[in-house]
């Protein structure tokens, strides 16, 4: 099918790399068997699975051994989370997070407040970035994990894990990241950064959908209990089947991704320099987040006076998201720009853009114009009505 | 696409609102509610209306429903408008049930215009 | 990679049929936008999803908005059983399931068990069947679930799902159904048995791993509580992102199962058939679970004064499994076989040969020429060493 | 394939198993331990182990260890056997871990045959 849209909202997901969807059909040739499987067909699933954990440890510079094997940065989120402060209850149940997480974190905190933790909800400053000192403040003798996610989905501010995970450490706090927006697209050497549990899923960097990993490192204290039972795959920590060729296909795109991190950045830098340039001079826009410290892939506007829905359908087929994409069915502003103070009114008229390796600058510079034109024309429907 | 939000009506009278505007020597009604802005202007003669014009600050169901609205009753007697139902709108366009609020918002507004033209008389 | 090996273990995993495979690229091509995303391209997705669940719908003859995407029958096992034992404990805490369960199962009524439900565990007659009556048996006024599987994975055995089932209705006791082997390979018309919640997995049926599904039969009282949590998708029952391929690759696989499930049948009959010709003259052998009323795509063997890990290796490159899949990997005899009271010695040595739509006569006969001189070589090997 | 369970040297000698067998008028121990059944023969001559053979019961890992324990030791002193460890198969074979038991039985067999051949003497 002939692409009849602009797509600008790779951070709700990428398409596959051709490479890794050739790699992911090769491995369901010959590698169809069970992985779980003592044959020689189950050992070739096998060695595609090992060899795409070795990709992906490359890209993070751990031990592959640290490295479980989930359906996605939800399940991830949920295994690290409850997991490891189930793991860790007997020592104490106050958690620490933001309050602009994605869903897949604060609900599991919600649903761990049901079950007697402690949740202090963090907020951030009014740019979307958590003040490590604040941070700080917060912990407690009775912490035991916190959770701070890499990049921002909606907003692309990054937070500064470095700093935030020291803390943890000097806590004795373990700390979980939602890295799935970062994965492949920022540098993360897991050797350096004192991160003990670290999420992520592969459709975000150019991967397949329905696959994603936990990174648990190898350290004294740090453990999840399992939340799926069955089978005693993957050290007794995820059950089921392994998908292998799912595998495989996040093992190569952590590969394809790796060396090229640098010049990915530039590219969505000079594109975010470009869709700005052509947004800023409107009356009353303003840019969600930080531009200059934020994730370049990502721009997030408002402006004011204009209706949110109608302005997505004015845009079209630019298809760019309102709020995060697991919030677009609901017609709630995002509750993450409301974190930030923004008032009702500006923050239902966000738009994310969010840009890709395949995005040229044609395209961005056509959804510019669109977007200036398509806040003009629903100015002027409004004009009179404006009271 | 079977799940498109919004039908091809909506999608017509979204795109192309060519009664959005105002009217010299118009009656008009101004409403605000329900984060819904709206203004409909009208212009009678001989009982009957000339023009209508709407400007809308809204989503695309309130905007495309003014532009339904102007465009179906142009021509109509003054009257006519008391018997305007949401619900028509609702049923034409095919609105999902959890706007109905919106609509309704424009309901009012329609009536309230029709009294302001001394043809209506309320129910 | 041209095929070395003879693949007899379609039971742990079955390759993807290749229409299924092009539709899943197709899928990928154009429908790589996030299903929850509310712009063109997300309603490709969903688009996708959907023709999916009219598929897997009409197999199962269940309305579309039953079905809950998981990541294959381990989740869904999970999420219909603790999530049904869970939103029902209100009203009782009494479950019952039977020894000879996948691990998906069990594991999850062990678990259960530590949060203070209490489960009976049924022993199934030496021929792997349940005796209806021994199930009625076992219920009580406070049991809110059972959990019984319809095609066993390691022996074929078949349950009585109607009988069980009708008797659970009377009893206003959930009915949950392991079909994971089933799906797709014996008519389920879920109108007319009397089953609550039905788990399976795309990959047993010739469809991709890392995906399957739960139904929830629309009825009062029959309801699951989420064990993942994040977004909104899928009626808050099963959050994170939905990867419209492979659920478009299973839906498809639905679609190309319904009309061959007889003619795939009677293949399959054929097949064991043959292969059992093939080895019943051996001294010694026996079947593991009941050959006349068993699923006829699994053949489980044990024999008698063979060593079954030499056994297997023996075999090579005849890809076979010694108990489940799941458990190959653990050198212990299979706790299913052990259930049906098999000695230690006999369950050791149990050979499930599973065959598929790509298998040939030539192939089981070969098998079968294997395992005979595999067990006179190895019988051999031993002879004075016999005590 | 990296992680096959049966190193090349496994595979081999249990592919063939050119020691399987009894000899007639051999020095013989039976062993019977941990699920395991062996039999070893040996004949002697002129203080040196002409001929070895096995049999057994066992799993692959067993069965390539007793192939490469007759394949090394024919030929060797009588009293070499009483120096025979189970950790060099363990070595030489890759054998896991936790098979470690296994072939402690086959250590347990060869002594006793040294002990029976009289070369040996108890450590
Ligand atoms: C920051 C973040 N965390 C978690 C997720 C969940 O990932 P998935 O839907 O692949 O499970 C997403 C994307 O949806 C995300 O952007
Ligand atoms: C009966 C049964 N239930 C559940 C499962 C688990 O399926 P999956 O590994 O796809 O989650 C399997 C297969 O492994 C099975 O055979």
């Amino acid at each position: 099918m002939a692409q009849d849209f602009i797509y600008l909202d790779y951070a709700a997901s990428t398409p596959v790399d051709p490479r890794v969807a050739e790699c992911m059909r090769d491995c369901r040739e010959s590698g169809y068997a069970n992985p779980s499987s003592n044959h020689i067909a189950g050992r070739v699933s096998r060695a595609n699975i090992e060899r795409a954990a070795e990709q992906l440890a490359a890209l993070l510079n751990v031990d592959p051994a640290t490295l479980i094997w989930t359906s996605g940065a939800t399940e991830s989120d949920n295994l690290g989370i409850a997991g490891a402060a189930r793991f860790r209850s007997h020592r104490g149940k106050h958690l620490v997070t933001l309050l602009t997480e994605h869903k897949a974190v604060t609900d599991v905190f919600r649903m761990l407040e049901k079950q007697g933790f402690e949740v202090t909800w963090l907020k951030p400053e009014d740019d979307g970035r958590l003040d490590p000192a604040a941070f700080a403040a917060a912990l407690r003798k009775d912490t035991q994990l916190a959770s701070i996610m890499y990049v921002n989905n909606e907003m692309g501010v990054m937070q500064d894990i470095e700093a935030i995970g020291s803390i943890c450490r000097e806590h004795d706090v373990l700390f979980h990241v939602d890295a799935a927006q970062a994965v492949g697209k920022v540098p993360i050497d897991l050797q350096a950064l004192p991160v003990d549990l670290l999420s992520l899923t592969a459709h975000k960097f150019y991967g397949p959908k329905g696959i994603g990993a936990l990174y648990i490192a190898d350290r004294p204290g740090c453990h999840v209990e399992p939340i799926l039972f069955g089978g005693g795959q993957q050290q007794r920590i995820r059950p089921g089947t392994l998908p292998a060729d799912l595998i495989a296909g996040l093992g190569l795109a952590a590969e394809i991704a790796q060396p090229r991190i640098d010049t990915d950045h530039d590219h969505l830098k000079n594109l975010r320099r470009r869709l700005w340039a052509g947004i800023q001079g409107i009356e009353g826009v303003l840019v969600n987040g930080n531009i200059e410290s934020g994730f370049p892939g990502i721009l997030n506007v408002s402006v004011e006076d204009v209706e949110g829905e109608s302005l997505l359908l004015e845009l079209e087929p630019i298809c760019v998201a309102t709020g995060s994409a697991c919030n677009s069915k609901s017609q709630e502003p995002s509750y993450v720009l409301r974190a930030l103070g923004r008032s009702d009114l500006l923050a239902q008229s966000a738009i994310r853009f969010s840009m890709g390796r395949p995005t040229t600058e044609h395209e961005v510079e056509l959804a510019a114009r669109r977007y200036r034109e398509a806040v003009a024309r629903l100015r002027d429907l409004a004009t009179a009505a404006a009271p | 696409m079977s799940d498109d939000p919004y039908s091809p009506l909506v999608r017509k009278h979204f795109a192309n609102t060519a009664h959005c505007g105002d009217l010299a020597g118009a009656v008009a009604v101004n409403i605000d509610e329900q984060g819904i802005r709206l203004r409909l202007s009208a212009t009678v003669n001989m009982g009957h209306i000339q023009s209508l014009r709407f400007r809308a600050w809204g989503c695309p169901h309130v905007i495309a429903a003014c532009e339904w609205f102007c465009s179906h009753y142009e021509g109509e007697p003054g009257e006519s408008l008391s018997g305007f139902q949401a619900s028509d709108i609702m049923c034409n366009l095919s609105v999902p049930v959890e706007k109905t609020g919106r609509i309704l918002v424009l309901e009012d507004a329609v009536r309230s215009l029709g009294q302001r033209l001394g043809g209506g008389s309320a129910p």
